[in-house]
């Protein structure tokens, strides 16, 4: 397994991502945004951030930078593509994912663990969850308020694309677990190929029992398979 | 233009100060050259006012690698590794312009910290605010939390601790103190002194506006009336250019191209030529036309003034110029070499072609006026009786009317705006005694606090000035770490006036007794005179942030109980002192007498012991006691565990008022495991360390024995609810 | 030449921003405002002297970039 | 009725945002783009049906809430 995680001006979770897939032993390269194309590598990660300061939409700018063709290349080509956070905001601005990440519903930025319920085990990235439905990881973020059109949510739960929902701690998905607004509490999704995730909660840091959990670790096993 | 009295007066010199300029260059100065002055000699560059008292502070041991008198403090926290950190107000910015006041004033103690080759681990801030009923607090506080997340969590560095207080003190002057901690190794500290003349001097960065002209001696000066036509001088922050900057410098940092670096904050491209210059003993030569300028027909006036954020100069080696052009281009920046260093000892300052200013760099600096400013002693409180009515206040209500107070109230309203987890290496977040930051890729950690206690100052600044010193090495020990040193930031009224000149001699008096009994020293601050409004002033708030080391993680500590059928120890002697308590403010109504007062044998005693307990892995849950008293601190430990208690008071000499409310300094609570019981005993009896033992932990519900009994879930609820409502949250 | 251009969400699509700003004003005691939807608003200085040209290039990067045209409409002013 | 309220940045005053859309442009080819500012654009739906009424209220909240006067301009249109 080898991976890339693509650094923006105004990333800031692009170490902390490595770290975590050097720890998984997933050979990784960081690759600069003004590269023309990508190392071979089996998975691309677009880490969480402030690329270019969200300044004009989260990941607006960032979907329209040099190695972003290169990456929607490797994803049609059925590569593995994860996008954390504002890397989700960058996935969905560049039409690999559908739908839209709006301000959170009481417009302030959200930085707090949050309970999340794991609804598809059926794809490379979340494989090792299966006796783990409910799990907890950090959310941080301003922008994370799904929202897509009545026939794209029918659509994503029609086929099952919904990976991760917001939930209480025992797994209940209702309006008071929803810490953002998100339609139908979603935290991440896949395209219909199972090879794109773009996810809001963050699982590269929490990877450590001292940093107050570890299930954020089961993804980086799942993709080390 | 001629220079008139006025035009002396609006720069904020008086005659003498500019008969004294006069002398000191043998010349009249012109405007360009007045505007240099007035920058370096007002308050808040110069020091005039401080420095006699500042001096005396104790600022070395063997921890230290560098005290006061550089960007930042720098301490050893063992192997090859260093910590970078200082603290610094943003108050009056932010009273004008609450999110840009906030979020300039974390990005310019970032650079503080990354100027000295450092990469930023942390910050924290403590915010001051008005009554919550006066009609701007609510805007005041939005926009201060969100303008301190704006910024930090762009840049991607955890804000991981902080303090908010309101009282009427400051309904027109908020206090905004932003602290940051970086990391370094020992090897690769960058300082901002020059060396060697003939060498580059680089501008990098953002570019040159009309940012904040005079926002050096707007700091400086009272609040009236006319602070209206002051307002165009609030400054935007720009946190993408900032990350961009840091990225930028830390990569030109890896060799050696940079003789020093110093960031451009209050004062600008003015204070940080001379600064550089002056710790060389040097002279500097600047074209202007070289500056980059965001806006048409800049001054050299304007240039010198500005106050943009999100810039710094550089004094290169010769021949690295092109290198590090290629970096600081890469990363999107402005990259400009505008002078020289010269060994002629002036800043001689060039436009079109003209020398438009000359000036001996020790005028500016070493040469600007100090004064031994008149003072007065405050008197100590007496301890009045009592407020007859105190014990008609029911236990239970007092408690929960103290936990729902906006002091005393749960701060996740606030700490929820800041990314604390980026960068993974956040151990203990926002909400406990101490933050703890895992230093990276090892299994140390570094304890952070910032504090301040103005009620107590207010009272009597000398145990004030020593308590809070106490009080932050007292979080620290909480957390199973060793208190290492301190950063400071005074915020006082105006020093002009013999009573507040009062108030910070003897505050200042106060922490140096306390940091030099606790070896605790002062490796950098700031002060922040004049927060004044319309002749009301603010309560004495010396903020003390400071800093520990945990050597080892697995030795960390936390607040919150851990287990049924454990004991409560509350260790050190409560005595009963009410008078400046939360129970008196808040529940009784009345601010009279003198704050407790600190034992510093005890304190440092106590401190050690926990210490010792928690390496001997005796300890479940350590917290200290401090606002509120003993049912406060236990309420919050339950809060925190989701675990209850039920405790009894000792037969005292004291009412259960004062037992249970009681601001005693030097105090914990701790839990023991059943099966430690025997040996915590021991220990504290051997070491004459004063304890008793007050309860059990048990489920659910927090009882005291005769007099109430509530669901930890309530506690729970009471004490969250505060900020929800105000804010009409649900 | 000075363009402007409009961003704003479509219609059918939430605007929290709008409904934060709206509920506010409300509980400032302006009853009588129904409804606040937020956009984004842009000033362009473009070296270009002929109307239709520029318009065609504002109108390019209102697509390309300063609206996301699944979620946003905009509408484009020629000021100067 | 409808009003509009453009909210934008004085002049003097750094725009961030305006600053890296245009670099974003400009690396995007749009040479002849020198310069952009954001703003923010609002639309009040206003029960209020005498014009001068209507507008003071809008300044009024403009003042009050939606512009920070201190950097800030407004402007404001009667859409209907
Ligand atoms: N209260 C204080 N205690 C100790 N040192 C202080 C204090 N206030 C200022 N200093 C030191 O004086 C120096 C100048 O501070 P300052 O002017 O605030 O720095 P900057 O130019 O970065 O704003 C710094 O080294 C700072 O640490
Ligand atoms: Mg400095």
């Amino acid at each position: 397994m080898k991976s890339s995680v693509i650094v923006f001006p105004g990333s800031n979770c692009d170490r902390d991502v490595a770290v975590a897939l050097e720890k998984f032993k997933i050979k990784n390269e960081m690759v600069w945004h003004n590269e023309a194309s990508l190392p071979k590598s089996d998975l691309v990660v677009l880490p969480g951030g402030f690329s270019y300061g969200d300044y004009l939409r989260a990941g607006a700018i960032a979907g329209k930078s040099r190695i972003i063709n290169d990456v929607i290349k490797h994803a049609k080509n059925g590569g593995l593509v994860l996008g954390i956070c504002n890397g989700f905001q960058i996935l969905i601005e560049t039409g690999l994912l559908p739908g839209i990440l709006l301000r959170n519903k009481n417009l302030k930025f959200l930085s707090k663990n949050v309970f999340v319920k794991v609804i598809n085990t059926n794809n490379k990235f979340c494989s090792n969850y299966k006796n783990k439905k409910v799990i907890e990881l950090p959310i941080a973020h301003n922008e994370g308020n799904y929202f897509a059109d009545y026939k794209t949510l029918k659509n994503l739960e029609d086929k099952d694309l919904v990976v991760f929902k917001y939930c209480d701690m025992d797994g209940n998905i209702n309006d008071v677990s929803n810490p953002n607004g998100s339609l139908n509490n979603i935290a991440g999704i896949l395209n219909p190929e199972k090879n794109i995730l773009g996810m809001m909660p963050h699982p590269e840091r929490l990877i450590d029992p001292i940093l107050s959990g570890k299930d954020g670790s089961i993804m980086f096993q799942s993709l080390k398979k | 233009m001629k220079i008139t009295q006025q035009i002396v007066n609006k720069h904020g010199l008086n005659s003498e100060e500019y008969n004294k300029i006069i002398k000191l260059i043998g010349k009249k100065p012109n405007l360009l050259e007045l505007g240099i002055f007035s920058a370096m000699w007002n308050e808040h560059c110069s020091y005039k006012s401080s420095k006699k008292y500042l001096k005396t502070l104790p600022t070395k041991n063997k921890k230290v690698i560098q005290g006061p008198g550089e960007n930042a403090g720098v301490i050893d926290i063992e192997d090859e590794d260093a910590l970078v950190f200082k603290i610094e107000s943003h108050n009056h910015p932010s009273f004008i312009e609450p999110y840009q006041g906030a979020a300039t004033g974390v990005g310019g103690i970032l650079r503080d910290v990354f100027t000295m080759g450092a990469r930023p681990i942390a910050t924290l801030n403590s915010i001051h605010f008005g009554d919550h009923k006066h009609y701007k607090t609510k805007n005041l506080l939005s926009g201060v939390v969100s303008g301190i997340g704006g910024y930090g969590n762009c840049i991607g560095i955890p804000t991981v601790g902080g303090e908010v207080k309101f009282n009427s003190v400051y309904n027109e002057n908020i206090l905004v103190n932003a602290m940051a901690v970086g990391l370094v190794k020992k090897n690769k500290i960058f300082y901002s002194k020059a060396k060697g003349s003939n060498k580059p001097v680089i501008y990098v960065g953002s570019k040159t506006g009309r940012d904040g002209i005079h926002g050096a001696s707007m700091a400086s000066a009272e609040f009236d009336k006319n602070t209206e036509e002051k307002k165009p001088t609030v400054q935007v922050g720009d946190p993408f250019t900032e990350k961009l900057l840091l990225e930028a410098c830390l990569e030109l940092m890896k060799d050696d191209s940079i003789i020093s670096i110093q960031d451009m904050g209050a004062a600008g491209l003015t204070s940080s030529s001379i600064e550089m210059a002056s710790k060389g003993n040097l002279g500097i030569e600047i074209n202007l036309n070289k500056i980059p300028c965001r806006e048409k027909k800049m001054t050299p006036y304007e240039m010198m003034l500005s106050e943009s954020q999100e810039r710094m100069l550089l004094i290169l080696n010769s021949g690295k110029e092109d290198n590090a052009e290629k970096i600081f281009k890469k990363w999107g920046l402005d990259f400009s070499i505008i002078g020289k260093t010269t060994d002629k000892k002036d800043l001689v300052l060039k436009f079109n072609e003209n020398e438009v200013a000359n000036l001996p760099i020790s005028a500016l600096s070493t040469e600007a006026p100090i004064y031994d400013r008149k003072w007065k002693k405050a008197l100590l409180p007496k301890k009045t009786s009592l407020p007859q009515n105190y014990k008609s206040f029911k236990i239970i209500d007092s408690l929960k009317k103290i936990l729902m107070s906006p002091n005393n109230s749960e701060k996740s309203w606030v700490w929820e705006q800041y990314d604390q987890t980026v960068m993974g290496d956040t151990i203990q977040k926002s909400g406990g005694d101490s933050a703890v930051i895992r230093i990276h890729g090892s299994n140390k950690g570094v304890s952070l606090t910032i504090d301040s206690s103005s009620n107590y100052c207010e009272s009597y600044p000398l145990t004030g000035g020593k308590q809070i010193v106490a009080e932050a090495w007292r979080n620290l020990i909480s957390v199973g770490s060793n208190p290492i040193a301190i950063t400071n930031c005074l915020n006082f009224g105006n020093p002009e006036k013999e009573k507040i000149m009062g108030q910070f001699v003897e505050c200042i008096q106060g922490m140096k007794e306390a940091c030099t009994y606790l070896d605790f020293p002062v490796v950098s601050g700031n002060v922040s005179f004049y927060n004044e409004t319309n002749k009301k002033t603010i309560s004495p708030t010396p903020t003390i942030g400071g800093v520990g080391l945990l050597k080892n993680l697995e030795n960390m500590m936390t607040f919150g109980l851990k287990e049924l059928g454990s004991s409560l120890f509350l260790i050190g002697k409560t005595s009963g002192h009410l008078y400046q308590s939360e129970f008196l403010r808040e529940v009784v109504g009345t601010k009279d007498g003198p704050p407790p007062e600190v034992n510093l044998f005890n304190e440092r005693n106590n401190g050690f012991m926990i210490r010792d307990l928690i390496l001997k892995k005796l300890l479940n849950s350590v917290h200290d006691i401090s606002s509120g008293g003993m049912l406060v601190a236990l309420s919050e430990m339950c809060i925190r565990g989701k675990i209850g208690a039920k405790i009894k008071i000792p037969n005292k000499n004291i009412s259960s008022y004062e037992y249970l409310f009681a601001e005693d300094q030097s105090r914990y609570l701790v839990e023991v495991s059943e099966k430690n019981k025997k040996e915590v005993v021991k220990i504290l009896e051997k070491n004459s360390v004063y304890f008793e033992i007050v309860g059990k932990t048990q489920k659910d519900c927090l009882d005291l024995e005769k007099e109430f009994n509530i669901k930890v879930e309530e506690l729970i609820e009471i004490n969250s609810r505060w900020f929800k409502s105000y804010f009409n949250e649900n | 030449m000075k363009i402007s251009a409009i961003v704003t969400l479509k219609e059918n699509v939430l605007d929290p921003q709008g409904k934060v700003v709206n509920q506010t004003l409300k509980n400032m005691g302006y009853s009588n405002i129904t409804e606040v939807r937020q956009g984004k608003y842009f000033e362009i200085q473009l070296n270009e002297n002929n109307k239709e040209k520029a318009k065609k290039i504002i109108d390019e990067i209102c697509k390309k970039l300063l609206s996301n045209t699944i979620i946003e409409d905009y509408t484009i002013n020629i000021k100067q």
